[in-house]
């Protein structure tokens, strides 16, 4: 606050307890250092994500999930025809997360189905989709 | 950095993969595993940056847990958001929502035998109510001291309810008992539904008031929702306010756990009473459906009493699946949703009754 | 915080300041005690709602609102032209209220001509709907 | 649980059925009614669950109307909403906005004839300027001992204009008055429209800084909504923003009508007070329209005039209905929106007024 | 009413005037604008009424600036808001966004060579990030008493990029390196979306701990949105939250610049300083561009350094603009995002970088 | 709240310290000097409004506008195809503030032409749509 022109130096830029010289070089430095290992980072990324994949390959492991999506459809329809039958008007309130506006029942039977599913099929680290 | 922070590191990028790949329960398992990375950054020496340093921006953040806060204003997002329909149409199934709660209160006398001082074991013992907010809220106000692990804990079971409760289901119940079918729910009226959350809050309130703050939003929230004309308030309580306040709450949560103050024997214990308590829930709603069935003409098919433990409304589609297994024509759903909904209402009385007798006033 | 295996005893579960055990009970029964009363008084509420319904029948009011339904479809024609004539840009943003994206003119003139009813018609305590 | 806290249980009930049967203000009614529910419950002693313990969760949401800061953010949210097309359009109405203030200030003379301090008159006073947010403004910042029952007192009658409004009407106008027919208003331009909120702002901040804070938010809300540039603030301050701030003002100010705080003959002043300054309100507001028709060669209908107490958009509303039964060709409401939104800030002006005056610094 | 506060009204309305009629930044500008205008309408001794005055409303809104409680949760929703798909898909063009740093610290430099301290100085600085929330933010913990300016500084030049840059930018570049074409960025997968916030978030916090607060929001707003089944929590944050908090922190920002605190030669050199900042930047960016250039076989243009301010995503737009001008089928818009968003985390690097050398513990 | 029927009087009205009556009548002046300045402001503003047009008439600026409007479609098409083709999935989602759920590329191909006139030419203060 207690500002004047007299203060106006280069000479304040290097003192004996902080040289702002230094530190901004230094400053640079380290915004660098992080953006280039993000880089690196980064192009390496899909070598690395493929590489499961190769692996898998190799180990040839065959998982049950091509049926799937067809018993999942059937799956829909049922639970689907159920709620219109018991809940005409309520059909699509039946738990507080599908009431976000945004589940329909179809969703919520895949998720249920997707539940008996999940502890017995392996699938990579994240999801290939 | 030390080896304790990594360790949480790596717990918190589980919980993401858990969230993202496996789909448990990832609107809390997101925002809580990137917590946990933020909290278990190596901190600078007196820069204010993490949930315990005062001045600090997740300080502020954070005190809407440490003030008891967010967990209400979850509670009237969620009341907005639940139907009660299928509970109003199956007064009996609100039974086992009450039964599921013996999990809270041998988890307590389990901890009170570990040693834990009374405040903190009622804390522990509520993980068993397997609502998330509830333990947040009454380990903020009689213990808080324990909130990080009890909270952790509380989610991640909360996560595992899919891998925890089946073993115990299909233990404590035949395959007859497994395909029994239940007649559908009959047809509940706006005005039923308009009439049930002042009642049920006057009922709760007045037994446990201790109850009231949590009990009082979700039923608030629900009349909101119910009432019709209070629509768009009900609309951004369950949708702008919710999604806000469960992203802060599950963020500072998670970045509570700083592994200085995480990592010790203590939290392992509540991680292995908070196991325990889902089992014994799980066990106490599906034994006391059975019970039931002694009395009953028209049998409860007793996998759903494991969704009492509430867990909404992740414990309701475990039955669901489990029912179905059995017998792909068989839908639990609806019936599990009774049991479900009125287990969040035992919990919280569970908590009222906690908070008053073993509260530090 | 100062935890020890020392300090793990069943005896801690019941000393002269607090019995654990007795507490417990007494608090399971305090969460049924809660449920069973929601859960009778649900039980019992649909007979209740029935109850002025019955009282009503033999009391034999009759009200005006079976007219009125038409009568306000033709209020909500006028206001709605009205509207439409003098403020062609601007005919949905009449009152904050209506500004809230789910009001329609019709709405309001719906609501405007309820408020010239209610204060006539006799309606039950909740409404039937 | 008292007598009073019983009394009170049934005047919250009575406030939900209102809103949900009759439609009277439910976005204000149900949260108030629910809060004065909670808030009657009888207490625990010593632990904290009131809005008046300290460190409870309802204090810290009551926070917000103590301090005054969700007044201001309703008022953003009302700006956004608010059209002032018809107050462009026809200028001359904004004085019946200014008549209908007479209720304000003889109430204000009222409460001290009475016996209450020139603070707490001021507040009593604010009733007659039938805005909630207004008078819990106004109430937090000069009188805070009476918030509870001046909240409960403004939004009781803002929800019974319905009722308290036409006797007024009808005995004040002729049956011909009320027939006038008023030429539909001209169409504004958008730049009218985008430089108004910034001048009148100016305009009144500058005669009564007091008003500042409520019009300063109300303009720039409105600035929000018609720069068009900033749509999207404005459609968040005016969904989100407006709802989840009503819900937690409405219900902490209901629960903080405890029967030992509230019952007393204090309060019951302030209601005949209160009533009596929405009479006066809306006289002032026909008869000011009245004595501009003598001078005017296009007569005013002075039903209008009754909507210069703002009770927005009620008390339009009303005059809408009084005039159609008159003459159902005759449409109103939207030359009532000019009085109606000037009565809004005429209200705020006159707080402005009374808080420079009275405020204790 | 002083002469300074006539002024600062003037600058205010030309806020408002510049953001509506030239679109410059409105979101930002017409907030500012209108809290310039509230900040300046002249106070009344004692009243409560300023950002300043502490229990006044508008005090406790400032607070979310002054706690720096606003950058961070604007962060978060910028990052729920952000694709970095083009950044993913040209990890070389990430450079850019470090090199336009230098804005930052030859302003550091610049402001301690004027007598600023070393904090007001490192405040000062980080105006050449071109971010207003990373500016709030730094500011807000290392020199709250320069607040003001600074807030003001850093988004009229972000607001005034479309006219800072281009002259720039002719200046350093040929019109064949202005013609330059680039090819289409490679398709970015889906799950290298969800992993790039967490590792990249580890990445910055592990260096400089400092920008662990702003980049963690970033990144897990980031992570909301990537991973898809947290799409509501994603959806609210870039929505009502997101607009909210920029309501309330543009509002608030310009209601803290009264006159009286404001108008002084400290911030007319921080404006100066704040220009050449800007200048600097974009010099930075494009000349570290040509300066990849001389190594890479596939050439970049080197327009999209300007970029590398960061100012998302107006810069990135006037690189568009000013390529298209010089061959009206060169599309620069997407390759401009990627130093756009990578200038973003720089800055909030250098921030952070700022903060652990200089914050006062 | 030390209240009490002894304390009703009109002598309350007038104290040394404060005279109410005075103050009410000065209060409502206030109001309506307020509304009535607001009033007489509306009143004239079209007339100042229409001032700088005619102003301008005078002056008889010309300015390039016209053909620009049909520029823009072209350069909005162009940009819409660009993105169309390099990235179908991603075609919506440009920047922050195209991801706000309302901005299309055409709308943000529009601001950035609307950038490279908008130093040129001279528009009035506000908009005249
Ligand atoms: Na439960
Ligand atoms: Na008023
Ligand atoms: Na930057």
């Amino acid at each position: 606050m207690n500002f004047s022109l007299a203060k106006i130096s280069f000479t304040n830029l290097i003192t004996p307890e902080f040289n702002a010289v230094i530190f901004s070089v230094f400053g640079m430095a380290m915004v660098f250092a992080g953006l280039i290992v993000i880089s690196i980072y980064i192009a390496l990324l899909p070598k690395i994500l493929t590489l499961p994949a190769k692996l898998k390959k190799k180990t040839g492991k065959v998982n049950g999930e091509i049926a799937s999506t067809e018993q999942e459809i059937l799956l829909a329809i049922a639970v689907a025809l159920h709620l219109q039958k018991d809940f005409p008007e309520e059909n699509e309130k039946i738990t507080w997360k599908s009431h976000g506006d945004m589940d329909s029942p179809w969703k919520i039977s895949g998720r249920v189905h997707g539940l008996s599913v999940r502890a017995h099929v392996g699938r990579g680290i994240l999801p290939s989709r | 950095m030390t080896w304790g922070n990594a360790i949480m590191i790596v717990i918190g990028l589980v919980f993401i993969v858990l969230a993202i790949v496996k789909d448990y329960e990832p609107l809390l398992l997101v925002p809580i595993g990137f917590g946990i990375l933020i909290g278990n950054i190596p901190p600078i020496a007196n820069m204010p940056l993490s949930v315990y340093d005062e001045g600090s921006v997740l300080y502020y953040l954070y005190a809407g847990v440490t003030k008891g806060i967010y967990p209400p204003l979850i509670f009237l997002g969620i009341g907005a958001m639940t139907d009660f329909s299928t509970m109003l149409s199956n007064p009996k199934l609100i039974m086992l929502g009450a039964a599921a709660q013996i999990g809270v209160f041998l988890t307590f006398a389990g901890a009170i035998v570990l040693g834990f001082s009374l405040q903190q074991a009622g804390a522990i013992g509520i993980i068993g109510g397997a609502d998330g907010p509830t333990a947040i809220f009454l380990a903020s106000m009689i213990a808080p001291e324990l909130l990080g692990p009890i909270a952790i804990a509380a989610y991640s079971y909360m996560a595992l309810v899919p891998v925890i409760q089946p073993p115990i289901m299909y233990l404590l119940t035949t395959k007859a008992e497994r395909r029994i079918h239940m007649k559908p729910p009959r047809h509940v009226s706006r005005r039923e539904r308009i009439i049930f959350p002042i009642v049920a809050f006057l009922i709760c309130a007045l037994l446990a008031p201790g109850s009231m703050t949590l009990l009082g939003m979700l039923f608030f929230g629900n009349l909101l929702k119910e009432s019709t004309v209070t629509d768009r308030l009900a609309n951004s309580a369950r949708n702008a306010m919710i999604d806000i306040v469960t992203i802060l709450l599950g963020f500072t949560v998670g970045a509570s756990t700083q592994a200085q103050i995480f990592l010790n024997p203590q939290s392992i214990f509540i991680f292995i009473l908070g196991a325990l308590s889902f089992v014994v829930a799980t066990a106490g709603g599906v034994l006391f459906a059975k019970f039931m069935n002694l009395f009953l003409k028209e049998k409860i098919n007793p996998l759903i009493g494991a969704a009492g433990v509430s867990a909404v409304p992740d414990s309701a589609r475990v039955v669901q699946a489990v029912g179905q297994k059995e017998d792909p024509s068989n839908f639990l759903l609806m019936h599990a949703m009774a049991p479900n909904v009125s287990g969040v209402i035992g919990s919280a009385i569970a908590a009222g009754v906690l908070w008053s007798a073993l509260g530090k006033f």
